[in-house]
């Protein structure tokens, strides 16, 4: 039985590299790390808990790390300040990632963490706005985040604030026809503060997307309904960092960054295995993983 | 309370007008409010306020989930959104986004449902709506407002925008007699007792209560007296009133233009079966679409003529002796 | 009687696992039958009748929309498409396919909507499914059909496959006790008495009623006779079973994993309003959001115990008097 | 007041030509006189029951003749011959050109279609399978066309017959979400038995679609779907039967004719006008309306 204490796998508290800063090696060690840990917060909540996303929250440990301790400008004092930047988990089942984000960001107590998905608990199953700081709009059912993320964005708009949108979504996710109902209203209203984030692992619920549901040619989608493209690799926190900004300077309409990535990445037995989607591990694996996991850590500790 | 209805009814006013002039109105005095059209501003009537205030009217095209989930990014970023289309597709088309979002998220969006009943008569079953009643009072947090003629939106619509949390308005389409004098003060959450009487109690909504009080002038001239009452909030429901009545006039008619299942006569039955069981006979649709055609005709074809209610009101009062 | 309930219950079995088995027993028995999963064929264990016969297996994705009307294109051709995905998104996600295809339409597609009410429990208040039976049951043309435990499974879905026309079959994701013996003989329309009283009717469906039949035994303890109903077809209702019931034991108690808004509750209401009024005591999930949890620590969270189910019925015995 | 009879504006009965046979002058003179005259028959329609729609019906006259007098393989006396071509018009609203060809294409008396829209009539509003010989799903809904025809594409496939399915698409109409989710299946079965024709008149109901919601670039939006696009001038007669005949040489893939039309085309006041989407014609306007069709039907004449 793991005890609530043992989650705080990063004892000191944690820098946040505010936007703007330069990315030095560093700050992309130190974000670099983080990631990697908070993978280990998620293996054993889900671990704990018997119940939980951890393929899909692993595939996006370095682009919500960028974002929360670097990218995004919000404060966790207010989490209401009107000009904050909004986020949108789409793919809402990967949230014990976010929730790991922000309870390390401070947006609530680290240890409530390993209540994940239990009664009473703040951390609900999928993203919930009423118990949990820091979440905008619930998220789960798929397919919600590029309309939503378009109307948060359109609101800035209106009110002639820099605050910006950004929203993560899935790739088996935008099978969903709202997706391309949010991405034409996007660019049809030039919204180029708003910043989707495709979580492109390859893999959905039930096997590899190109046999679920092919979505090759990925760019070419995108680009036919008028958003501009960025490809990059999802768990070099560099390129995450530096595609975050360079979206920033395109101007005219909506931006959509391709991140490569790897469903359950970093632990070898759940990478690109779709039984890793939504089932918790047993005690062996859960300490194959972990022991996987912590060394990766010591890797980027050097 | 004769001053509450005009008698004889005011002339026919078309709905859709009174509501876009009401969202022009709105307009002018909060400038939070935006609203939202799917492609139907010019049946919806949402137009006439993209014509005064074009910056804070979107038209998404005919994506009516994304009018939805967009409304939603706008009040996250404090906008009061009202978003229009046909009252059918906001209770089909854009459910999830309604559960999910206004419902359980509590987003503070408004929908304004267009063409709702079998009001968009000639285009057919597939547009009219005749469930939309049952599918969105099921859901928790939703509040369902449905006015009576163009007095009652002009009424009920700033007290919508003012209300925090997500409200359904169901709209009529055409042309009705305005039955409401400069008395009518509705309170969303309150039923209206719009006529006295002791021998049943006729509860209604929408533009079925002109046809009730014509129903009311029959049945007094048989020697019945019925209670009129208006429930222009479906939910939450005036369960007080309904109750008083259940235990004053022994007998109800519920009265509808939707279907009899899970609508007004549904929330009026479990209420009653919980705190005063009395007969309940409800008007509507029975379960089954109906067709193309005029407005007025296929509501009397289609069960919701004055004389299914006078009868309706009949078998309710005979059924007290059982 | 006896023998259609088995006392004590069986060993808790996979419901899910039951559906797949069943699907696949239809597999073989009827060649026109396909199967269509929305990448959740995992989870809704459609995944067994793919193993079996993949060539008239089809994923389509995370399009629930398209789910439906690819089905509704394959009945067309003359398959019987059986549509799988979570119940809450047919209701909401793709209702609007299902009111204009499979109802208006009337297209000959079933739907196993998993997950249905709080089994999905711990992925929290977006996934599970509290009003689908009042968006199902509104639906002219729609049958809905819950079955109580794994023996139900296996003897509806052959039956509904039989039926010309559109159902929707509402499935509880987790294990369940066996409650049914081999007498357990159910017609989809006909409500099955499993136990007599005379002291008050308890009408429930799917998994709550094997709660039901715990609560009648505490129930009997204290000196009330319950009669015991399993409704497995919410629609078409067995209106003459409920009136009934409602003449012979003056007072009901509607048990469901569901809203008390819309649904079961709500549907003998309207007829025990119609056509006999007594008290109606529901009992369900009191028109709110519930949250992330155990299954059966949710059902008793949420309104649905056992001690729930009993207080209802002594609040139904009592209000009879007055 | 209009009688029933007037509506019979090709006494003679009709000359199917049927599938296979060749384009002959001859054939795309019949068949472009025909739509013409269709259009008089909806024009008819509308005016006397004072509720239609015109603009989306008149756009669709060339198409939906080469289809129904020409390409579908079907059999009005047998409308449920299990191996009939299937047709669906997604886009339900123009129902009333589909009324007409149907009518004289024989799976229904003509004189039914001044019942268009009235009470106990079998023409509904929009198209109602139960109600009207010929249809197969409902529509009116927009967007479900793709998704249908893809399934009924797959029964076919499954039967290992040569019926193939037709879909006739609004531009405004593939806003909608559900036809994109429709347009992935269809890819990933490589339904090439599934032809989809797009009605690309640049308007949609509140204005003209690079207004109301820009689709530009069309044909990289499909290919990028992983469909084949024929584009084509959708008033042409030989070139859209051409077209139609070319679909079917494309295997391994679905394909969608975008055909470029002209909404109202025909009547001058009514073409590229939005106006002319769901309103019915004054008295002057239906004279206006009817004298230009016949003059048209005139040049075909000669
Ligand atoms: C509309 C909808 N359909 C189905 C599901 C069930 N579901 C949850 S996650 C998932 C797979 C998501 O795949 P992807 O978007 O690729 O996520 P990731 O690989 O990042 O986990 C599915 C089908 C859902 N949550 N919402
Ligand atoms: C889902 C849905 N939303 C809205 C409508 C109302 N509506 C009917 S036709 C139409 C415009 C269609 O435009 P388009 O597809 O371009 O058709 P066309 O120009 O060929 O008439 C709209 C918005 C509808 N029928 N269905
Ligand atoms: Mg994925
Ligand atoms: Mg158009």
């Amino acid at each position: 039985m793991i005890t609530k204490r043992e989650v705080i796998t990063i004892p000191e508290s944690p820098v946040i590299h505010p936007f703007g800063t330069r990315h030095t090696p560093e700050m992309v060690i130190d974000l670099s790390k983080r990631a990697i840990n908070f993978r280990i917060d998620v293996l054993r909540m889900v671990y704990q808990n018997k119940t939980g996303h951890i393929g899909g929250a692993f595939s996006v440990a370095e682009i919500l790390t960028a974002l929360f301790f670097h990218h995004l400008r919000v404060d966790p004092a207010n989490p209401h300040w009107p000009d904050r930047d909004r986020f949108v988990l789409s793919k809402g089942h990967a949230c014990a990632m976010l929730y790991a984000a922000l309870a390390y960001r401070g947006y609530f107590p680290v240890e409530d963490l390993m209540t994940f998905r239990t009664l009473n608990s703040r951390l609900q199953g999928h993203p919930e706005r009423q118990k949990t700081p820091g979440i905008e709009v619930p998220s789960g059912p798929l397919g919600h985040g590029v309309a939503i993320a378009a109307g948060m964005a359109l609101a800035a708009k209106m009110d002639r604030s820099k605050r910006r949108a950004y929203v993560v979504l899935g790739d088996g996710e935008i099978n969903a026809g709202v997706i391309w109902e949010g991405a034409l209203a996007a660019a049809k209203y030039k919204l180029d503060n708003l910043t989707a984030i495709l979580d492109y692992n390859g893999v959905q619920q039930t096997g590899a997307t190109i046999k679920v549901m092919p979505l090759e040619p990925i760019a070419e989608k995108w680009r036919s309904f008028g958003w501009h493209v960025i490809e990059v690799h999802g768990h070099n926190m560099l390129r995450v960092l530096d595609a975050l900004d360079e979206a920033n300077e395109i101007h005219g309409r909506p931006v959509i960054i391709v991140a490569r990535t790897t469903k359950g990445k970093g632990v070898t037995f759940m990478e690109n295995d779709h039984f890793w989607h939504g089932s918790p591990p047993t005690s062996a694996q859960f300490e194959a993983a972990l022991s996987e996991l912590q060394q990766e850590v010591g890797r980027w500790q050097k | 309370m004769a001053e509450i209805v005009k008698y004889p009814f005011g002339e026919p006013i078309s709905m859709r007008k009174a509501y876009g002039e009401a969202l022009v109105s709105l307009g002018k005095a909060r400038e939070d409010v935006v609203v939202l059209s799917a492609d139907v501003s010019n049946s919806d009537y949402s137009g006439m306020f993209e014509d005064i205030y074009p910056d804070r009217f979107f038209n998404v095209g005919i994506a009516e989930q994304a009018l939805v989930d967009i409304a939603v990014g706008l009040a996250n970023g404090g906008k009061v959104p009202i978003a229009n289309t046909f009252a059918f597709l906001f209770a089909t088309r854009a459910l999830e986004q309604v559960r999910t979002h206004l419902c359980y998220g509590q987003a503070n969006v408004k929908l304004a449902g267009a063409y709702a009943g079998l009001s968009d008569s000639f285009d057919g079953p597939t547009h009219h709506s005749i469930t939309d009643l049952a599918i969105m009072r099921c859901l928790p947090h939703m509040t369902v407002v449905i006015p009576a003629d163009p007095i009652a939106v002009h009424k009920l619509l700033p007290q919508i925008v003012s209300l925090q949390g997500p409200v359904f308005f169901r709209l009529c389409r055409n042309e009705v007699p305005v039955i409401f004098g400069d008395q009518y003060e509705p309170r969303i959450g309150k039923g209206i007792v719009l006529a006295e009487g002791r021998d049943v109690t006729i509860i209604s909504c929408g533009v079925m209560v002109a046809r009730c009080l014509q129903a009311a002038q029959d049945l007094v001239r048989s020697g019945i007296r019925p209670r009129i009452v208006e429930m222009h909030t479906l939910k939450p429901l005036d369960r007080e009133l309904v109750t008083r009545c259940a235990q004053e006039t022994g007998a109800l008619v519920t009265v509808e233009e939707h279907s009899i299942i899970g609508g007004l006569g549904s929330a009026v039955a479990e209420v009653v079966s919980d705190t005063c069981p009395v007969p309940v006979k409800r008007v509507g649709i029975a379960d089954r679409f109906a067709e193309s055609g005029p407005y007025h005709a296929l509501l009397d074809c289609y069960g919701m003529s004055v004389n299914d209610v006078v009868i309706a009101a009949e078998h309710a009062v005979a059924a007290k002796g059982r």
